[in-house]
C-alpha cells in the first residue's frame, strides 16, 4: 500500500479517543463499550448496516447527544458535556440541513456572521471556499434551494470548512444521491481531505463508499466495533463472517476442525486443507472470496476441490461471477471479462482454491 | 381547451353560482334606495353616504382594534404552546392536542354561555372566592376584556394549530446544524427557526384577524352590548330596523376593508420568499 | 415523570382551566334550581325533569335530522367535487379551489344575508325572473329547503377540504396497478380508491355533523323560525326567559347526545383499521 | 458466453414489437422513435439515466399511456389502444403499489378476485406463488405494511404473477432497497425468470443492475435507443462515448485521425497507434478501460504509452483503482488486488496499452 500521511506514522496523542463510550436506551445499548484513537489528520470511517448505533456514535463525538458512560477526550481533555456550538468540530449533515431561506454565501457564511467577523471579511472568505469546492463564483446570491444535488453537497462543506473545525463529521452525506455523482463526489471529498489537511470522521452504510476514502475503518455491528483497520486489512483479513460478508460477495462454509488438522464441512463431512496460519478453535467458518476460486481441470490442481454443476452466470462490469451448485450450497466464482470461463449452463465442473486463500474466522 | 378546463369548468359555473350569488345580491342591494326589499329600484350610492354621515366608523374602529388586540394576544399565548407542542411534551403532544380540540366539538354560544356562567357575579369563580375565601370581587363580564377573553377562548386553536405545523415544519437538522456552527440558542431561534415558521404564523394571524372580524356571538353574549362591532350594525340593519340596503352597503364595506389588509398582508410578506422558493 | 410531561404540565392544566372552566361551569348549572343566577343552590335533576316533560325533544330530532340530511347531501355533492379537483381538473384546480376558499373569509352572517337578498320575492332571482321573462313564482325563503340551503353552502368547504385531502392521499401508482392487474374503472373505484379514501370522507362527515347541529344562524336567517332547533332554545333559555340552568341542561344533553355519536362512528370505522395500519 | 435460452435463438415471431414509436409531451419528443424487437422469454433491460424517457416507454407498452405515433404489436396485432386492463402484460412498480389496506394473501389474489375466481381456488394459487417467492405460508393473513422491504418487493411480483402475464415489466422495483439486499433481489428475479420462462422487461438506471440480470440490455438517452446489446456487447464495444462512460470508469482521449493512419491527442498533440478495427471518422475519443492499463517499466513495453505522476489510490473491494496524472488529465489504472502496484504517491509512472484494448468512438 501506498505511505498516505506521514502524520498518520509519527506517535503524536491523538486528537479523538474514546473510552468505553456506551449509550443507554432504556435497557438497550445503542452505543456499546467503544475505544478508538483517532490519530490527526486522518480520514476515519466507522461503517455498519442500519442500526448498528453509528449515527447515534458520531452524533455523540459531535456534542448533540451525551454518552451514558464512559468519556471522549479531544487532545487529552474530556469534552463529554461540552455543548455542540462550543466544540471545535462541525458535521456535513445527511439532510446536508441548508439553510433554505438563505443564498449560497449567506449559508457558508453562517458560522462567520455567528462569530461575529464583519460582512467583508465574511464574504472574501465565502469566496475563497467556493473556489477551493469547485463552486462558481456567480452562485454566491443564489438561493441555495435551486442548486442541485452535487451544488448543495458543495455548499454544506463548504459551510462546515468555514467553521474552521479541527474534526469534520459526515453522517452519510452522499447516501441520497446516484450512482455516478456518488462515485465522483467520493474523489472530490477525498482531495479536499487532503488539502485542508483535517481530520475526516464518516460515517456511512456503504463499504464500498468507505474502502474508497478512508485512512482507516471501524465496522460497527450491534453498538459495539468488531473490526478496525486499514480498507486492505478489512478486505483481505477480515476476523468475523460479518466482517467478511460486509465487504462483499464471499463463499461461507461452515466448518469443524477434523483430528488430523484438518478441516471438515459441516454439511457434506468433506475434508479441507485450512490456511497456513489458522486460529486455534473447534468449529467456525472458511470464508474464500470469489476471486479466489478457480475452474479446474482435475480435483488434483488445488488444495482444495468440489464438484458441482455451473448455475448461473452474472456480468460485472469488468468481471464476471458464475454461481456453481455443490449439493445444497452455491459458490460464487469470479473470473475477469478477458478471461472468461467457458462451460455451459448445467455442466459439470470443478472449483477448488489454494489453502492460504482462505480466511478462517471462529464466529 | 384542456381537457381538465373543459371538466372543470362545469364545477366552477355552480361555484360562481352557488358561492358567488349571496355576494352578488349583497353588492346590489347596496346600491339601492334604503329601506326598500326589492332589487329592481334605480342604483344609488344613498347607502354608503348614510354610512360616512353616520358615526359607523365607530364600530368599524371596535371591530379592526378587537380583531389586532385578539390576534396579538393570540400570537403571545399561541407561540410557546405550539413551540412546545412540536419540540418539548414528545407523546404528551397528542393529549394536549386533543384538549385543544374537544371543545371545538361544542356549539361556539354554548361554550360562551358557560364563560357567562363562570364569570357572573355569583358566578362559578366569585361564587367560589365570595363562599369560601369571603373574598368580594367585581365581575369583568360586560366589560371589554370579557370580550377579549372570549375572543382569545374561541380562536386559539385557529392560531395554534397553523403555528404548530410551521413550527413542526423546520427540520430538526437544521436547527442541530444551526447549534453544530456555533449559534446559541437564541441565534438559533432567530436565525433559523423564526424565519422558516413564519409561513405558519403569518396563516395563523391571517386567519384570526379574518375570523375575529367577523365576529359577533362574543361581543353580544359576553360584551351585554358594551361595544357595538361593526357585525352587530349589519345585523340590525337586517333585522330590527329592516333596512336591507343599508346592512348591504355596510357589508361590503367591511368585505372591502378586510380584504384589502388581507391583500396588503400577502404582498408584504410574500410566501413564497419566506419559504425560501426563490 | 419524563420532561416532556413536566413540560407540558402547565400546559394542560392552563388548557384545563381555560378550556375546560366554561363546559364545567355549564355542567354545574345545569343541577342549579330553575330561574336562579347563582351557583351555590342545592343540585338537583329539576331542569332535566322539565325538559323531558316538555316538547324540547322535537328541537333536538329537529337539530339532528337537519344535520343528518346535512352531511348526507354535502358527501353526495363533495365527492364528485373533491374527486374532480384531485384527479381531473388538473391547474384549474387551485382556481376552483380558491373559489371555494374566499368566502370563507366572509363572516357567515353577511352570507346569509346575501342569500335572503337572493331568495327573497322581488330579490336577485324571482326578481328577475319576474321581470324579464315574466315568471312568478313562490320564494323557497322561511321554508324548510332555505334552509338545508344554506346549511349545504356554509359547510361545504368543511366536508369538501378533508375529502380532497382523503382522495389525494390515494396513490396514483395503487389505481395503475388496480387497473393493470384488469380492474375496471368502477372495480378500482370500489377495491382501491373508496376503502382508500374513506378516512378523509369519514373525518369531512363528522366534522360537518358537529357543526350543523350546532348550527342556529342558518335557520334564523333563512328559516324565519319556521322550524327552531335545539340551539335556538338554549339561546332562548339564556336570553329571552332568562332560565339559565335550564339552558345549561339543554346544552349538557346536546353535548351527550353528539358525544355518543361521534364515539359510536369513530369506534365502528376504526381508522387505523382503515388506513391499513393493523 | 454462455447460451441462456434455447428459445433466443430460433427465429420466431417476436412477442413484442416497437415500430417507431414515439411520444410527445407538447413539442418535446420524451420517447423518439424507438425500434425494437423482443423475442419469447428473453431478460430485456432498458436502462438510461433519469429522464431518458425510460418511464414513459414502459408505461406505453404497459398501456397506461399512448404513443403519439408508432405501432406496439404483441405477436403480430397492434395493440396501441388496448387498455392497461385488456393487455395480457402487468407491471412491478417502483413504488410497488401494493394495497395498503388489504393482507398478503389478498393482494396477491387481487387479479384473480377480478377474474371472478372462486375463493378457494384463489388462495391455493396464492399460496404456490407464496412458495415459488419464499414467503413462509404464515403471511397469507398479515397485513402487507407490516413486510419488510424485501418481503413486499416479493408479494408485489407474486400479485403480478397470478395475473397470468405474457410479459411482465418491472419499472425500477429495487431502486429504492439498500445495496446488500438489492444484490439478493437481483440474483432472486433472475432465478424465477428462468423458473417462470416468462418474458421480462426491465428498467433501471443502474448498468450495474442490467448488467447482472439481463439477456439484452437497450441504452437510453434523450428519449432515443442509442445501443442495443449483449451485457458483453454493451461493455466491449460501446458504439459512443456515452455508453462507455455510462458502463462504468473509463478514460476518454479526445482524439483527431493523423495523416499516417494514426490517431493525434486533441490536448498533447502526441501520436497514438489506434485499435485494428477503426471506424473511419476524422475525430472522435478513444476509450480505454482501466482494466486494460498497465503499469510500465519503460515506453516501449506497449503499442501506446504516457508518463505522468501518481495522483492517488483507491481501494475497491477486490480491485485497486490509481488515479494517474498525465498533464492536465486524470488516467485511472486498475489493477486486482493480488497484484498491486507498489509505487508512491507522486512518483514518476509510465502508463500504456495494447491498441487492440482501446475503443473508438465517432461521438
Amino acid at each position: 500500500m501506498l505511505q498516505k500521511h506521514a502524520n498518520l506514522m509519527t506517535d503524536s496523542q491523538p486528537i479523538l479517543s474514546l473510552k468505553s463510550v456506551r449509550k443507554m436506551f432504556g435497557p438497550h445499548a445503542a452505543v456499546d463499550t467503544i475505544n478508538i484513537d483517532i490519530t490527526e489528520g486522518e480520514f476515519f470511517t466507522i461503517v455498519g448496516p442500519s442500526g448498528s448505533g453509528k449515527t447515534t456514535l458520531i452524533r455523540m463525538l459531535a456534542g448533540m447527544d451525551q454518552p451514558t458512560s464512559g468519556d471522549i477526550l479531544l487532545r487529552g481533555t474530556r469534552i463529554n458535556d461540552l455543548p455542540a456550538n462550543k466544540r471545535p468540530t462541525c458535521m456535513v449533515f445527511q439532510s446536508l440541513a441548508l439553510f433554505p431561506h438563505r443564498t449560497v454565501g449567506q449559508n457558508i457564511e453562517f458560522p462567520l456572521k455567528i462569530r461575529g467577523e464583519d460582512p467583508a471579511k465574511r464574504k472574501v472568505r465565502a469566496l475563497q471556499l467556493m473556489t477551493l469546492l469547485r463552486l462558481p463564483e456567480s452562485y454566491y446570491g443564489k438561493n441555495v434551494m435551486k442548486c442541485s444535488g452535487g451544488e448543495r453537497q458543495r455548499v454544506a462543506l463548504a459551510r462546515a470548512l468555514a467553521y474552521d473545525p479541527q474534526i469534520l463529521f459526515f453522517d452519510e452525506p452522499l447516501s441520497a444521491i446516484d450512482y455516478k455523482l456518488r462515485k465522483t463526489l467520493e474523489k472530490e471529498l477525498k482531495d479536499i481531505h487532503r488539502e485542508t489537511n483535517k481530520t475526516f470522521i464518516y460515517i456511512t452504510h456503504s463499504l464500498e463508499e468507505a474502502m474508497v476514502m478512508s485512512d482507516r475503518i471501524g465496522v460497527m455491528r450491534d453498538g459495539k466495533l468488531v473490526q478496525v483497520g486499514t480498507p486492505h486489512e478489512i478486505y483481505t483479513a477480515p476476523r468475523s463472517r460479518f466482517v467478511s460478508e460486509f465487504v462483499g460477495d464471499v463463499n461461507v462454509i461452515p466448518v469443524t476442525r477434523a483430528g488430523n488438522g484438518r478441516l471438515r464441512m459441516n454439511d457434506s463431512g468433506r475434508e479441507l486443507v485450512p490456511p497456513g496460519k489458522a486460529p486455534e478453535f473447534a468449529s467456525g467458518h472458511l470464508v474464500v472470496r470469489p476471486e479466489y476460486l478457480r475452474f479446474l481441470k482435475q480435483t488434483s490442481d488445488a488444495d482444495n476441490a468440489l464438484e458441482g454443476r455451473l448455475y448461473n452466470e452474472y456480468a460485472l462490469g469488468s468481471r464476471i461471477q458464475y454461481q456453481v451448485r455443490v449439493g445444497e450450497n452455491v459458490f460464487v466464482v469470479e473470473k475477469l471479462r478477458q478471461q472468461p470461463f467457458s462451460g455451459k449452463l448445467d455442466d459439470k465442473v470443478i472449483i477448488g482454491w489454494d489453502a492460504n486463500d482462505g480466511i478462517l474466522v471462529s464466529e | 381547451m384542456s381537457p381538465g378546463f373543459r371538466n372543470a369548468l362545469p364545477v366552477m359555473l355552480f361555484l360562481l353560482a352557488g358561492f358567488a350569488a349571496p355576494l352578488i345580491a349583497v353588492t346590489w342591494f347596496s346600491f339601492m334606495p334604503p329601506r326598500t326589499f326589492a332589487f329592481t329600484g334605480t342604483p344609488t350610492l344613498e347607502n354608503y353616504e348614510t354610512i360616512f354621515q353616520s358615526t359607523s366608523y365607530i364600530s368599524f374602529l371596535w371591530s379592526l382594534a378587537l380583531a389586532a388586540l385578539t390576534v396579538v394576544l393570540l400570537a403571545l399565548i399561541a407561540y410557546p404552546v405550539a413551540y412546545g407542542l412540536v419540540r418539548v411534551f414528545g407523546k404528551w403532544s397528542m393529549l394536549a392536542t386533543l384538549l385543544f380540540t374537544i371543545p371545538l366539538f361544542v356549539s361556539e354560544n354554548i361554550r360562551l354561555y358557560g364563560w357567562v356562567l363562570f364569570l357572573i357575579k355569583n358566578g362559578v369563580m366569585l361564587g367560589t372566592l365570595k363562599t369560601y375565601f369571603g373574598i368580594q370581587a367585581e365581575s369583568i363580564l360586560f366589560t371589554l376584556p370579557a370580550i377579549v377573553l372570549g375572543m382569545v377562548y374561541v380562536y386559539l386553536p385557529f392560531m395554534l394549530f397553523p403555528m404548530t405545523l410551521g413550527i413542526s415544519m423546520v427540520p430538526q437538522d437544521t436547527r442541530d446544524a444551526a447549534t453544530d456552527l456555533g449559534a446559541s440558542r437564541w441565534q438559533v431561534f432567530r436565525e433559523v427557526e423564526l424565519p422558516l415558521s413564519l409561513p405558519g404564523i403569518m396563516i395563523g394571524c391571517l386567519l384570526t384577524f379574518v375570523l375575529a372580524v367577523g365576529a359577533i356571538a362574543e361581543a353580544k353574549v359576553l360584551g351585554g352590548q358594551q361595544i357595538i362591532p361593526i357585525t352587530h350594525d349589519i345585523e340590525i340593519a337586517f333585522t330590527y330596523s329592516q333596512n336591507w340596503p343599508l346592512g348591504a352597503a355596510l357589508s361590503v364595506l367591511l368585505m372591502l376593508v378586510v380584504g384589502a389588509l388581507v391583500v396588503l398582508v400577502l404582498r408584504r410578506f410574500d410566501l413564497d420568499v419566506l419559504l425560501g422558493r426563490r
